[in-house]
């Protein structure tokens, strides 16, 4: 189920003759790279085999992608490597880590003027929205917190007049901001990153809105890759990335020049994942 | 002659008529009902338009040259995916127009496989596209040829079939075979609606491309989703101004091309 | 001697109500020049269309030059019915498409797929297709759109159609209808001419008696779906003419209008000048 | 007689003009395989995967949970009929002013294509950002955003079809004097009925399927649960919602196929 | 006498350089029956569209009634056109509607929009529509959808349509060309009694020069775009008709034909049957 991988010859006998990246536009992290010319040149040199790369579009795509082996390394969101590890076998690879990231994480948000709601107890009996059942910043995570935090059932909570009032789905982030500038809805979870920029955008004034809560923090996302690689180039490519200091680079996709590529610890994601279990989200993807 | 009421159209077709009104209106009412429109609401909102629509005019130049590059991506792939599309649409089209079909039950599968095909969300083709051929503009071309036939195949029978009977009696009554009715009588004939449709098709391809973007196709669909994405809505105009302006190009160029075919060469 | 082609019981039924034919039984030899005549209504098109499955009859057996014709299908359909040419009431050319490959359409039977796409048409075709539009008058409109042209030189170039497909039998539904008394003569006298020389059935719809006396070697009377007359044209009667044409519609309205106006049908008078000239035979 | 042992042409033209056509096509067709870097070879291989992949993980469709969906669908149906019901009037409209046989103005004529033109070029996610802006989520936005969409479609359209009625029948009516909306309501309407409601329908069927659009504008229905199930790998669930769809649309074209037989 | 319509110079051009009409001038008087004829392709059909401006003429002036025609426009060109009546070589009705509303169409000009919308025409229209169809002989097929008839019986349709809108003058182009003798005679007689009841002008294109002579109370001879006979019927000999439609076109093919087939045309000869019925006058 290698794919073109079998066929090449590359520097050893089974490397294959290139690997293929994939660079996901994230909803989470829209800063999404446009320009990844010096990362692909430098894996290439270090790693001695050419290397192509893709943007994808949906995490879906790009895991069923890995699991025929037609690509070989892409940037994961946490449910999404837990799902490209049931499915495709992948394993993580490198994140990008610094002391001066920003903290990632998703705000509960409500109208600037909205006295009855001050925490996200107050919620109850509200109508609220998140993004898609697919997103993690935008469902998973503030679900994950409203589980943990007030003891719900997690099954029941889209249900109305179990928790909230009404629960509606946006389908994106400014969608969420939107409604609750507007007062189509009380309360909404949003990506807190952006909050600037979509008030900006609409055009609309930041007392508009205010933040009465959080999730834990979201970890970035890291590279992942196919298990069934050989496992002097999954090292060899692992090295390359380490060895990539282009601050310019980080400066631009990582919001700061100081980030670094790190080899991801096997239980970077645990903490997620254990939320994600607490909601049973993990369900449909074994 | 006595002559009392005198009907214009028959007793019938006047009843069928009412029923025919009645029906779509209590359709349109049960709907309306259905979905529960809050038009206060909506008449309230109105007076937001200025507002939003001043701060989408807005221009950002610098992203032209890498926007009229990425149209190239986009132009080669929706042409590619055109010529392929027409080719194989003009064929089963005529396989599928009831006024020309050769079996009516081939007419009717085809019709049916395309109303499928349709339905399908580009996500799914992407999905199957991507687990097959991998990323890329082959990956790309494939998802939007499917698209391409289904849509021209629809469009195409719609023509054929109002293209009328006469002229197909008259080839068949010389013996000219199925191919030469098609090639010789009415492909003359359609060709004017074919050529609207092509280019609706056309643009529709490049529409598409920005859906594309989930199966690692490029072009000024990616372009314009990550202008979406960061909420960059001075780019976002750009690029939609660009297409625009490039489409009504098209537009406006192949509706002389058809008016040239319509009324001869003079 | 065999008929080219024997008729059954034709019956066509349009819609629920409407019997168009109502049972005709005829046969047509080969050589004959048939001319159908009929009131309005009476079903000569439909007739005639049934006989090349322009329409396919209700009930009923035709048997053309020795095969099934009602029930073959596919090639061997479009082989009987290269052999069976027509001429329309409304021409029924492609607008778009100029004169002479509006002619050539009736060689496409005979043609190589391959070749027609590109308008490789065999020499003696294109010739015999100019030949033919010289013949009838519209050598200078030969690259002229088809709808570009006047009723009658539209009318001319389908009959250019048919004959080119050189066929056994030649099916018209009113093909004078639209043209000039001289042009009319011409093409009367060129059906009738080829009719002869090639043993060419010909099988033709006229409004006009005085023509369908002048040229036919057979005459059909149809009225209301039935067979009423069928003859020589010597056999044909003021009186029977009479009874043809005189059918309920006209009838009624003959009752009417003749009290006021003295209209006699189907009866000689006067010197009204005709402008049909003379027979050979 | 003219000497006809010559070579007889079936154009009087040259017949460059169409060989140039064809070489520029072909150079097009070159090129973009060139440039977009498309290998012929690996759709070949891919083909039996491509069928593969449907059927190892989209069968079998699930099909339990067909209940929950039926406030959706409902939802769905609603908004394409509303916006269907809609947009095929006002396409009608602008329909009429773009064809030639009904518009003897030019420049409006022009304004109305280019109208239709810009409604249908710009992408769904646009249109439903603004119209978000400007109204907030919800149906109304919901029916705003599919009747945009469909004008663009609906109008050309009908343009088309109303393009294509012959000239010569409406010449009777102008002969009778009969004024221009007599001659659009006697003459131009009645033979336009029949392709009205080709297109009417086919813009019903674009209606339910671009309801992942009304998602997008927070106003639900059906098109977001088959995203968000494939997001989910629920391949099954999403396929039984595809059945679904497609099955009102053929259910529509059969009834009206049925109706348009006893009614018209 | 005033003439009811007098055109000057009239010229059209089709493209570049077909020249139909050739430069006309003529004047139309109340009450005149006027027949136009002419060789397949003289510019008849165009010289009748011209006069209602259904064409735009290149050149020339048109007076009806006392209005300047060819700078009419919008209500202006309807009203007059409103008392243009004019039957069509292809019926031209429209074909998904029924017969009585093709008919009633007549009267679309004297009827309010909203009132036409739901088929509220009024009783005496209605009833006029319905005796016209009658008078014809159509009664059964009022509620028939118009593409449903034959040939025949929809130009029927299109007569009574123009004649239910009451016109001051009636133009025709080939009236009479599908339809049967007696029908034919039934139309041309009624034509012709309409038009001397009501002082009707009638301009009526045909080719059977034998009813011209019959109905005409004027010929018109046209060739090449141009009038080259003008006058009463009894006028307009045999050698005038042979040089009317020996034009370019059939000369050729006559000279041909008439060699290999002896035919002399424009000259009566052998008893052929007619079926024109007698006069009144
Ligand atoms: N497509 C149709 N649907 C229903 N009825 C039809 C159809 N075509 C013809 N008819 C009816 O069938 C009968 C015969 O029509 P047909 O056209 O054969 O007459 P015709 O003898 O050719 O008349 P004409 O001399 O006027 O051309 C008529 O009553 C006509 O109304
Ligand atoms: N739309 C057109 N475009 C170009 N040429 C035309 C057009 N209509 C007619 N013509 C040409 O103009 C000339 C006169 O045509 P017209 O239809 O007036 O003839 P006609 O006298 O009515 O002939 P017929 O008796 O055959 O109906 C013909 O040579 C014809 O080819
Ligand atoms: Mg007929
Ligand atoms: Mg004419």
């Amino acid at each position: 189920k290698t794919g073109e991988a079998s066929s090449g010859k590359g520097e050893n006998g089974d490397w294959p003759e290139e690997i293929a990246i994939v660079q996901m536009p994230n909803e989470d992290n829209p800063n999404s790279p446009t320009l990844h010319t010096q990362l692909r040149e430098h894996i290439a040199e270090e790693v001695g085999i050419d290397v192509v790369e893709y943007q994808g579009g949906s995490y879906a795509v790009g895991i069923e992608a890995m699991a025929s082996g037609n690509i070989d390394v892409m940037l994961a969101s946490p449910m999404s490597y837990y799902q490209a590890q049931k499915k495709a076998g992948a394993e993580l690879l490198v994140t990008p880590q610094a002391d001066d990231i920003p903290e990632y994480y998703t705000s509960f948000i409500t109208q600037g003027d909205n006295d009855d709601i001050n925490s996200i107890e107050d919620l109850e009996g509200k109508n609220f929205a998140f993004v898609n059942a697919a997103s993690s910043s935008g469902y998973l995570y503030p679900k994950g917190t409203l589980v943990q935090e007030l003891d719900l059932d997690p099954a029941l909570i889209e249900q109305s007049g179990y928790f909230f009032e009404n629960v509606t789905f946006t389908e994106s982030h400014p969608n969420s901001l939107m409604g609750v500038a507007m007062g189509d809805f009380d309360a909404a979870a949003v990506v807190n990153g952006q909050i600037d920029q979509m008030l900006e955008a609409a055009d609309l004034n930041p007392d508009d809105i205010k933040i009465i809560g959080r999730t834990q923090s979201i970890p970035d996302a890291s590279y992942i890759i196919r298990g069934d690689m050989p496992e002097d180039l999954k090292q060899a490519i692992e090295d390359a990335f380490v060895s990539f200091e282009d601050e310019e680079y980080f400066a631009a996709l990582h919001q700061t020049p100081n980030a670094r590529f790190y080899p991801t610890e096997n239980n970077y994601y645990e903490e997620t994942i254990e939320m994600l279990e607490t909601i049973n989200a993990l369900e449909g993807a074994e | 002659m006595e002559m009392n009421y005198i009907r214009v159209t028959s007793k019938g077709s006047i009843w069928k008529m009412i029923l025919l009104v009645a029906a779509l209106v209590s359709i349109f009412v049960l709907a309306a009902m259905l979905i529960n429109l809050n038009l206060e609401q909506f008449f309230a909102r109105l007076e937001n338009v200025p507002g939003v629509l001043n701060s989408m005019m807005a221009i950002d130049a610098s992203i032209i040259p890498a926007a009229l590059l990425e149209l190239v991506t986009s132009l080669s792939l929706a042409f590619l995916a055109l010529v392929v599309g027409v080719f194989l649409a003009i064929i089963l089209s005529f396989l599928a127009a009831s006024n020309i079909t050769p079996n009516n039950f081939l007419s009717s599968f085809i019709k049916g496989s395309f109303a499928v095909i349709r339905s399908i969300p580009s996500l799914v083709w992407g999905l199957m596209v991507i687990a097959s051929l991998g990323f890329g503009n082959t990956s790309g071309f494939i998802a939007m040829l499917f698209s391409a036939i289904a849509y021209l195949v629809k469009m195409f029978t719609g023509s054929i079939e109002d293209a009328g009977y006469d002229v197909i009696e008259a080839m068949r009554s010389t013996g000219a075979s199925w191919f030469n009715i098609v090639y010789h009588g009415l492909l003359p004939l359609c060709i004017t609606s074919f050529v609207a449709w092509i280019t609706v098709r056309f643009e529709g391809n490049i529409s598409e491309s920005i859906s594309l973007g989930i199966i690692g196709v490029g072009g000024i669909g990616l372009l314009l989703t990550q202008a979406i994405g960061t909420y960059n809505y001075a780019q976002t105009t750009t690029i939609v101004i660009i297409i625009c302006s490039f489409m009504l190009i098209i537009e406006f160029l192949m509706t002389r091309i058809k008016s040239k075919i319509t009324h001869g060469s003079r | 001697m065999e008929p080219l082609l024997s008729i059954k019981d034709l019956v066509k039924v349009y819609g629920k109500s409407t019997r168009a034919l109502n049972g005709i039984s005829i046969d047509f030899y080969p050589g004959e020049f048939i001319v159908v005549i009929g009131p309005s209504g009476a079903g000569k098109s439909t007739f005639i269309r049934c006989i090349n499955r322009l329409i396919d009859s209700t009930e009923g057996n035709l048997v053309f030059d020795g095969d099934n014709l009602e029930k073959a299908s596919g090639s061997k359909l479009r082989k009987e019915r290269s052999k069976i040419g027509m001429i329309f009431q409304h021409y029924n050319l492609i607008g778009r498409t100029n004169v002479i490959k509006n002619v050539l359409h009736g060689r496409l039977h005979d043609t190589p797929l391959y070749k027609s796409i590109f308008g490789f048409f065999k020499h003696e075709d294109k010739k015999e297709a100019v030949e033919l539009l010289e013949k009838v008058g519209l050598k200078d409109q030969i690259y002229k759109r088809a709808d570009e042209l006047s009723g009658g030189q539209m009318q001319r170039v389908g009959i250019c159609r048919a004959l080119l497909q050189r066929p056994k039998l030649l099916l018209a539904d009113e093909p004078i209808a639209s043209l000039d008394p001289i042009s009319a003569n011409i093409v009367m006298e060129q059906l009738h001419n080829i009719s002869k020389e090639k043993k060419l059935t010909c099988i033709v719809n006229l409004h006009q008696v005085d023509y369908a006396k002048k040229y036919a070697s057979r005459i059909v009377g149809i009225k209301k779906g039935r067979v009423v007359f069928d003859g020589k044209p010597a056999e044909l009667s003021d009186k029977i003419i009479r009874s043809i044409y005189e059918g309920k519609e006209s009838q009624m309205t003959l009752q009417n209008d003749a009290a006021q106006t003295g209209i006699s049908t189907g009866v000689k008078e006067g010197p009204a000048l005709q402008l049909t000239g003379g027979q050979k035979a | 007689m003219s000497n006809l042992n010559q070579k007889i042409k079936l154009d009087q033209e040259d017949s460059k003009k169409p060989l140039l056509i064809a070489a520029l096509i072909c150079a097009t067709i070159l090129f973009s395989v060139i440039y977009l870097k498309i290998s012929m070879i690996d759709m070949m291989m891919g083909l039996p995967n491509f069928i593969l992949f449907f059927f190892q993980n989209f069968f079998p469709p699930s099909l339990e949970n067909v209940q929950q969906y039926i406030p959706a669908v409902l939802d769905t149906i609603g908004y394409a009929v509303i916006a269907t019901f809609l947009s095929s009037i006002l396409a009608l409209i602008l329909g009429i002013l773009i064809s030639e046989n009904t518009n003897k103005f030019k420049s409006i004529r022009m304004i109305c294509r280019a109208l239709v033109s810009v409604m249908r070029n710009i992408p769904f996610v646009i249109w439903g950002a603004l119209l978000v802006y400007i109204f907030g989520l919800g149906g109304i936005v919901g029916v705003l955003a599919l009747i945009f969409v469909t004008i663009g479609f609906l109008g050309k359209s009908y343009a088309e079809s109303i393009d294509e009625i012959s000239g010569e029948k409406l010449e009777a009516l102008r002969a009778n004097g009969a004024s221009y909306f007599q001659i659009l309501l006697h003459g131009v309407l009645p033979q336009f009925v029949p392709s009205w409601i080709n297109w009417t329908l086919f813009s019903f069927e674009i209606n339910v399927r671009a309801s992942v659009v009304l998602g997008l504008v927070g106003a639900g229905g059906i098109g977001v649960l088959i995203d968000t199930n494939i997001n989910l790998f629920n391949y099954g669930e999403a396929l039984g919602i595809i059945i679904v769809i497609v099955s009102i649309i053929l259910l529509t074209e059969f009834v009206t196929n049925t109706l348009r037989k006893k009614l018209i």
